[in-house]
């Protein structure tokens, strides 16, 4: 048989992503693993099982390997590889937090991520999230999870410019969260005739 | 329209947190040993202060974390936020 | 009894719109009464139901020695905050009896007054968007017609007819499925029902007492004595409380816990505008309540805010997702604007259902937790109230009410069951 | 129409355009830069609306939003209901017309767009007239992020309507600077056209941008109409001015009849003179400069008529030289005209005594009776006012936190006070924020104040028409009166709430601007009280009207709530899949065929799966991981049931209740490790059960090590339901035995399908042999697709929630919200066995042992077959004793329970239902009847299992 093929949930949105302009870019991230970690308290032991320091600073995130560690919470990281298998990914973790009292679960299929480019990314942000998203306080590094509309979201700035972000939400609301973004551009999109 | 201190995320907008009624009430040592009306005041009675109430909040749309807060119920404003391993501040 | 014009020259009228403006209220409403230093009965709360208690006592029992004590101006708190629907479509059998026995006295409370309360029974839809409130809505329309309260259960076209603004069509994000319809319900004008009550009152030689905060209660043993208030302290043979939202503060004063949470309820108004909605819609799935009040300005609920709060104000999110819901449903709103927004503060109840009866003191009642309900109830607690209070034993109607509810596990759950709340 | 009262030149209109608009079906023309009021009264139209409940005409009198008479109805380019002509800027093809009291709403939809932003700032300044402006460059100066916003559609505020002069030339060549510098600044957000309508506390302030409401039809359709700024700020400046306050006297509501500052405005914003013969009638010095500008302008001004003994010297001297006559110790008692004012009608006032009046020939009457600081912002956001007597108004009382009012809105009264003011205010703020501000923070030169002469507080001209006040409007837009207060008084109300609420004095569209602070003056009169005994009542958002569906924003039409969807969505749709919302989710509810109804798509899809084979999307159901050393511990605690004696590899159904020991939600738990669980929520509970866990874990427990993590969207879940399921799993897992001996029931395997982990549990949900295929999403389709290409021999057939519904129902498995509604418990369920009685505690198990739940009336979960084999009881009917004269006796006729869940059964050939009766499992075997319509439908009571009770079926 045929490899089982892959489908994104905003396969139908991609046409509408790619008319935007530069100013106001949206791409569909590639699909990544995804491990939701927990951890009561972080040491050397525990950056040493896992290959990361991770970031303790809330409301940060930090690279990791292939990918990202995503501070969520005071004892509750997102940690993303580019180059596992999710199952891969979350018993390799798994492995290494489990005796420290930590766990491991994939959620690599929970959340899609949405990568925002462009000077107007956060004329457009600001329409639905209620954070400072200012680049002084929102720069390279910073992560928040909040409310973007109606849709939970972790937000990753990627630049210190505030013109790179990438927006991760649940799997169900993408479609919401694309009509929500396109809707949200639409300004900053159609040419004043 | 409260902004409210998270003790891990710092300030975010009301509409992020849930509200989790009055603090320090704990789920009692031995509910079979109650008597029907010491089970009832656990379930159902809560204190309903017209000022200062330490209650808990969920900072549900961030980082999902439980807190206690002490907040003024008639301006509605915090007086201070602390974890839930921390003591209930002493009234001055 | 009529009311008076006032005997003044006026330019001719022109054109105007009919109905814009309200009759005019009566020339002698109530004397500013100062507290004496004993009544046979006090009740605390001047609101409606304190009000509608000390007519009633009047009325029906020829009790008047009797003082109403209101903290600020009287019918200042949720009497003159709420949205003012009356209707007795509840589910359980001893809500709506009490609700019915209301809606009843409604009936004829002009008369009785002789006040115009403006009681209009222009019907209450209570739209149903989901299988499940479908289901719930037909469960609650046939509990009300084996219970003698009308209700029926209407298709989207004919919740159409009844109201043709509201927005019926299948492509909304969560169509109306139907509603279930009560046409005897209505709206009053909330200060004029309040009003009523206090002048006939103050008639039968009832004090009401403003500006007059208790901020004590004097005992012995298992009674209370008298009421200390800012006015000075006040003996009472027979003490109701009747404080909605304030109710807590009065309790924790007697040492007794009663098991309600004191929330901001929020309402807003629009302009005056020409008749576009002839009846009261609600909507729990989307979280609005909307009906046109007599002279043209929509009159609008929104949901309970989630915290405690005593502040009168509540926060603009809920006004702001209130908004989203109302020009979803009737879009024809849109252009509508918002004039003023207040909160009252509501007793709410583990099982949103009021709390009436006996307290550890025998000679003090309690009423309160009506939650969203208080208005509507207004007339049937008044005279169940005062019959209690005048024979000393609970009402039928409210005994099912009993704080020992809670005790014993036999609420009466107004939410889990196809609640429609206010 | 020619504009025959537009002055020849000034103002900051464009005079070189021309725009043709209509009011009550006439063309007039006006300029870019007016106002409808302002083009209106250029065309000598001073009449505009209609009084509500006397029907008086009621014309323009104030320049802004405080104007009380100017109600319009716009109905080109979109009808909108009262609006005030002073703030509806003029656009070509404007249409309007005069408001007879109610507005109108338009018939079809709006398709204008509306939004709202987020705004961040240190310091947000409200009010661009002179204090805000010079708050504005103290703080951008300094490089705070600041936002000022003001309603206006240019900057200047008072500027905008006076001469004045800074820096040795016109203010607002000064105004224009400091715009430019502002914009300079690149953290300054400054917005025109935008009203801060409401002020909540942490400095949170919105505010209503007007983006193209003045584009008219013009307006780009891709921009919002208006926008509402959400506001978060750590210090608000609140630069939001004065209203000028009239005196009411018999007939003040005469059109022609204006505020002082407001005719000032007009002229020198607008050019326009409101009319050519004046009186002003004024108790201060302020109204001294209309009559001045006007007379330069070359309007007669017949007289001023100053309310002060004294008058004022230096202005009377002003005016002397003028040739204007100044009349001290005089008022206005009234108005002549048959609709504007023709006449005014002045005598002399001493001592509180009003003498003979004689008459005076004017269209036009200007009144001043003092300012009133714009304090609705201050106050909304529990600012105390103070009454100051002297002035006659109330003013900030205290300082706020976060909150600095400054210029006017302080009470501040010159132009060299306000700017002085407004960069206190600046400073202020920035102290606050610890940054420090410039050195070269300049003001300009403003001209030294001159000290005014003392103002005098008059409400009201005592009536001498012989109307008794009746005619001497507070409230115009309520058309009430000082015979209305005077009415409520001696009808014995003595707070100002029941004034108000008596009168309706301050509820109308400018919720009493102009009428609040008259109101507390005249009651505290009529009483004999101080003002501020009386107060004011309170103010409450919004300032101005605000439209809903600017409220609304884009939460509208599909953005209006999130619709959650699962990765088969869209196969769903294709396959023709009618929906159901269940919670924020999309679920098929049956796939009808051409031609079929809902009934008969059904009976299809329950048979298919009673006997081959069904597939269902059940992705929704919630899941959430549970892990650590403890988990079991935690389960035992929150599930009524045993979960730690649960053996890796096995699944269990649990129940969860409330501390009150109602069932909230049930559903299976697999064990897929010692220390991990993998829960299984009902589709609406999801969110709430890991909320419930969390908060019992994170609150109560802290000292479990247990983790919770929502796993819902990672794992895609196809009950295969039906005789054949097995033949179906086996073809696509061919390296699972999926004998029942290998795989038994209520047991999960996992195995991989090319290489992708796939999970699959003997669990059914319908009484038949089943399997449930658990898969990460990404490949959810082409796992779907798999299954349905193995089942293609079998009649694999795709069911939705009613199928499902039916199927369960037939087992008697109950839905938690459908035949549950929050008042029962697992054994009014009949699922005792479901109920641990070996745990000490769990969660709701002492509310069982409450009274009430040993009453043997408790309503039970029993099934119902209708006698007559063809009803379909309507969900949600109630049921009573059998009547044998089947016949229902008088209300209140005792209900025994209701239909939670009824169905027509493939499988019975009947229809049947589930029912929560009284005693119900007593009544087995009993007859009862169901009013269905206007008949007693006579109904079997049976158990709840109606399909296979001895579950054969389960392992095929």
């Amino acid at each position: 048989m045929a490899e089982l093929l892959r489908t994104h949930p905003l396969t139908a949105w991609t046409d509408a992503f790619e008319r935007l302009p530069d100013t106001v870019g949206i791409t569909v991230e590639p699909f990544v693993a995804m491990v939701d970690v927990r951890l009561g308290t972080i040491g050397p032991e525990a950056s040493a099982a896992l290959g990361v320091d991770l970031p303790t600073a809330p409301g940060t995130w930090v690279p990791a390997g292939t990918g990202r560690a995503v501070w969520l919470g005071p004892d509750e990281w997102l940690l993303t590889s580019t180059t596992e298998a999710p199952e891969e990914l979350e018993a390799r973790v798994r492995a290494a937090v489990a005796g420290l009292g930590g766990s491991a679960t994939d959620v690599s299929a929970q959340r899609i991520g949405l990568r925002l480019t462009g000077a107007r990314v956060r004329d457009v942000l600001v329409k639905g999230c209620s954070i400072d998203l200012h680049p002084r306080v929102f720069s390279r590094g910073s992560s928040a999870q909040t409310t973007l509309g109606q849709a939970g979201v972790v937000l990753l700035a990627l630049s210190d410019a505030g013109d790179d972000v990438v927006v991760l939400v649940r799997a169900s609301f993408a479609g919401y969260l694309a009509d929500w973004l396109l809707d949200a551009a639409l300004e900053f999109t159609t040419p004043i005739s | 329209m409260q902004l409210i201190a998270c003790p891990w995320c710092g300030p975010r907008e009301e509409v992020e947190f849930s509200y989790g009624g009055q603090a320090h009430v704990p789920y009692p040592d031995s509910p079979a040993e109650l008597s029907d009306e010491e089970w009832a005041h656990y379930v159902f009675f809560r204190d309903n202060p017209r000022g200062r109430f330490a209650e808990r909040w969920n900072h549900n749309a961030g980082c999902r974390r439980w807190f206690n807060a002490i907040r003024d119920t008639s301006t509605y404003r915090f007086e201070s936020v602390y974890r839930l391993d921390d003591p209930k501040p002493v009234t001055p | 009894m009529t009311v008076q014009s006032p005997s003044t020259a006026r330019t001719p009228r022109t054109t105007r719109t009919p109905g814009a403006d309200l009759p005019d209220q009566p020339d002698s409403l109530w004397r500013s009464a100062e507290p004496r230093r004993s009544y046979d009965v006090v009740i605390v709360g001047g609101g409606g139901h304190g009000l509608a208690t000390a007519h009633y006592l009047a009325k029906d029992h020829g009790i008047t020695d009797v003082a109403v004590l209101e903290k600020g101006w009287l019918a200042g708190g949720n009497m003159a905050r709420n949205t003012t629907i009356i209707r007795s479509n509840y589910l359980w059998d001893e809500s709506s009896a009490i609700y019915e026995h209301a809606l009843q006295l409604w009936e004829g409370l002009e008369e009785d007054l002789g006040y115009p309360i403006l009681f209009s029974q222009r019907g209450v839809l209570n739209l149903a968007h989901t299988l499940q409130d479908v289901r719930d809505s037909v469960r609650r329309v046939e509990a009300n017609r084996l219970n003698g309260v009308d209700a029926e259960w209407l298709e989207p076209d004919e919740v159409r007819k009844v109201c043709p603004v509201v927005n019926t069509s299948a492509d909304i994000r969560y169509p109306v499925l139907g509603a279930t319809y009560q046409p005897r319900a209505g709206i009053a004008k909330h200060d004029h029902v309040a009003w009523g009550f206090a002048r006939r009152a103050d008639q039968a030689g009832i004090d009401l007492v403003q500006d007059c905060e208790v901020t004590g209660f004097a005992s012995d043993g298992d009674r209370v004595t008298g009421v200390h208030t800012t006015r000075g302290t006040i003996a009472a043979g027979t003490v109701a409380l009747c404080a909605a939202g304030s109710t807590s503060v009065l309790t924790d004063m007697l040492g007794i816990r009663v098991p309600i949470q004191s929330h901001p309820l929020q309402a807003l108004v629009s302009e005056l505008l020409e008749p576009v909605h002839p009846t009261v819609v609600m909507s729990n799935a989307v979280h609005v309540y909307v009906s046109q009040a007599h002279k043209g300005e929509l009159v609008m609920g929104a949901g309970v805010d989630s915290y405690n709060g005593y502040g009168q104000r509540g926060a603009f999110h809920v006004i702001e997702r209130q908004m989203a819901a109302a020009v979803e449903l009737f879009p024809v709103f849109a252009r509508a604007h918002l004039l003023r927004t207040w909160a009252g503060i509501v007793d709410t109840s583990p099982d949103a259902s009021p709390i009436v009866g006996r307290t550890p003191y025998e000679n003090v009642w309690l009423n309160c937790g009506w939650g969203t309900g208080g208005f509507k109830a207004t007339p049937g607690i008044g005279s169940a109230l005062a019959h209690t209070i005048a024979s000393g034993e609970p009402h039928p109607l409210v005994a099912p009410f009993s704080l020992d509810r809670f005790v014993s596990g036999a609420l009466v759950d107004e939410h889990g069951a196809a609640a429609v709340a206010h | 129409m020619s504009t025959l009262f537009r002055t020849t030149s000034g103002g900051r209109i464009d005079r070189a355009t021309t725009v043709e608009f209509t009011f009550d079906g006439q063309t007039l023309t006006g300029h870019p830069g007016d106002t409808l009021a302002s083009a209106l009264l250029a065309n000598g139209r001073h009449v505009v609306a209609t009084s509500v409940k006397y029907g008086r005409p009621r014309g323009i009198a104030a320049a802004w939003a405080e104007d009380p008479g100017g109600l319009v109805q716009v109905e080109e380019p979109f009808p909108e209901p009262m609006l005030l002509a002073t703030t509806v800027e003029l656009f070509d093809g404007l249409a309007a017309h005069g408001l007879p009291g109610q507005g109108r709403l338009a018939d079809v939809p709006d398709s204008a767009r509306y939004d709202a932003v987020h705004a961040h700032v240190d310091v947000l300044v409200v009010g661009a007239g002179p204090a805000g402006l010079a708050a504005a460059l103290t703080a951008a100066r300094a490089g705070a992020r600041v936002t000022l916003v003001d309603e206006q559609s240019e900057a200047g505020g008072s500027l905008l309507g006076g001469t004045d002069r800074l820096d040795g030339a016109p203010a607002l060549q000064w105004v224009a600077a400091a715009v430019a510098e502002l914009a300079r600044h690149p953290e300054v957000l400054h917005l025109q056209r935008t009203t801060a309508f409401g002020a909540y506390d942490d400095g949170f302030v919105l505010a209503l941008e007007r983006r193209t409401d003045h584009l008219g039809t013009a307006a780009p359709k891709h921009l919002s109409r208006q926008r509402v700024w959400r506001i978060r700020a750590r210090q608000v400046v609140l630069a939001t001015g004065a209203h000028e306050r009239p005196v009411v006297f018999a007939d003040n509501d005469r059109p022609g009849t204006m505020l002082a500052g407001a005719a000032r405005t007009f002229l020198h914003r607008y050019g326009v003179l409101p009319g050519r013969e004046a009186v002003v009638f004024t108790t201060d010095d302020t109204a001294y400069d209309a009559a001045l500008d006007l007379h330069a302008a070359g309007v007669r001004v017949q007289a001023v008529v100053d309310a002060r003994p004294g008058g004022s010297p230096q202005r009377r001297e002003q005016c002397e030289r003028a040739g204007i006559r100044v009349l001290s110790g005089a008022v206005v008692t009234g108005t002549r005209g048959d609709e504007r004012v023709t006449h005014a009608l002045v005598a002399p006032f001493a001592g509180g005594e009003v003498g003979a009046a004689g008459a005076i020939g004017c269209d036009l009457l200007l009144v001043s009776g003092g300012w009133n600081p714009a304090v609705h912002l201050f106050s909304q956001v529990r600012g105390r006012l103070r009454y100051d007597a002297g002035r006659g108004a109330f003013l900030p009382g205290e300082e706020l936190d976060g909150v600095v009012v400054t210029g006017s809105a302080a009470g501040v009264a010159d132009l060299a006070g306000c700017l002085a003011d407004g960069q206190r205010g600046g400073r202020a703020a920035l102290a606050r924020l610890d940054i420090a501000p410039t050195a070269d923070d300049r003001l300009p030169a403003a001209p030294d104040p001159v000290v005014p002469a003392a103002p005098l507080v008059l409400w009201r001209v005592p009536d001498t028409s012989g109307a008794e006040g009746a005619t001497s409007f507070v409230d115009l837009q309520r058309d009430a009166t000082v015979a209305d207060i005077a009415r409520a008084v001696g009808a014995g109300l003595r707070s100002i709430e029941h004034v108000k609420r008596y009168t309706t004095i301050g509820t109308a569209h400018d919720q009493g601007k102009t009428s609040g602070v008259l109101t507390s003056g005249i009651v505290a009169e009529l009483l004999g009280v101080p003002v501020q005994d009386t107060g004011t009542t309170t103010f409450r958002p919004p300032y101005t009207p605000v439209a809903f569906a600017a409220l609304a924003g884009r939460d509208r039409g599909r953005l209006f709530d999130p619709e959650r969807v699962t990765a088969l969505h869209d196969w769903h749709v294709a396959a023709g899949a009618v929906f159901e919302d269940v919670g924020q989710w999309k679920r098929p509810r049956h796939y009808p065929r051409p031609g079929e109804d809902m009934e008969a798509a059904v009976l299809r899809e329950c048979a298919a799966a009673r006997t081959g084979v069904g597939i269902l999307d059940g992705s929704t159901l919630g899941k959430i991981d549970v892990q650590g050393p403890d988990a079991a511990v935690l389960l035992d605690r929150l599930y009524t049931n045993l979960m730690s004696s649960l053996k890796v590899g096995s699944v269990r159904y649990g129940v969860m209740c409330g501390v009150d020991g109602m069932v909230i939600d049930d559903g299976t738990v697999l064990r897929l490790a010692e220390d991990r669980f993998l829960l299984l929520t009902t589709t609406g509970g999801a969110a709430k059960v890991l909320d419930w866990m969390e908060e019992w874990a994170q609150t109560e427990w802290p000292d479990l090590r247990v983790h919770c993590t929502s796993v819902t969207e990672q794992w895609s879940t196809f009950p295969v339901v039906g005789p054949r399921s097995r033949d179906v799993i086996g073809a696509v897992f061919p390296g699972v035995d999926v004998s029942t001996e290998a795989f038994p029931f209520m047991t999960w395997r996992d195995t991989t399908l090319d290489g992708v982990p796939v999970r699959l549990a003997r669990i059914s949900f319908s009484g038949e042999l089943a399997f449930e295929v658990y898969v990460n999403p990404w490949y959810a389709v082409a796992v779907w697709e798999r299954l349905l290409e193995a089942g293609r021999p079998y009649g694999i057939t795709p069911y939705g929630t009613e199928a499902m519904h039916v199927l369960r129902a037939e087992k008697g498995y109950p839905i938690i919200g459908q035949d549950t509604d929050g008042t029962v418990t697992p054994h009014d369920l009949g699922m005792a066995w479901a109920v641990s009685k070996k745990k000490p505690d769990f969660i709701g198990k002492r509310s069982f042992a409450r009274p009430a739940n040993a009453d043997p009336l408790r309503k039970q979960l029993v099934g119902l077959l209708p006698v007559d084999r063809e009803t379909v009881l309507p969900e949600g009917s109630q049921i009573v004793e059998f009547r044998a004269d089947g016949r229902l006796p008088a209300p209140p006729v005792p209900m025994l329970g209701h239909v939670t869940s009824s169905y027509r059964s493939a499988e019975l050939a009947r229809p049947f239902a589930l029912a929560l009766v009284k005693g119900g499992r007593e009544r087995i075997g009993d007859t009862v009847h169901v009013p269905v319509g206007g008949t007693l439908v006579p109904v079997e009571v049976t158990g709840s299992v109606l399909v296979d009770p001895e579950g054969a079926r389960r392992d095929g």
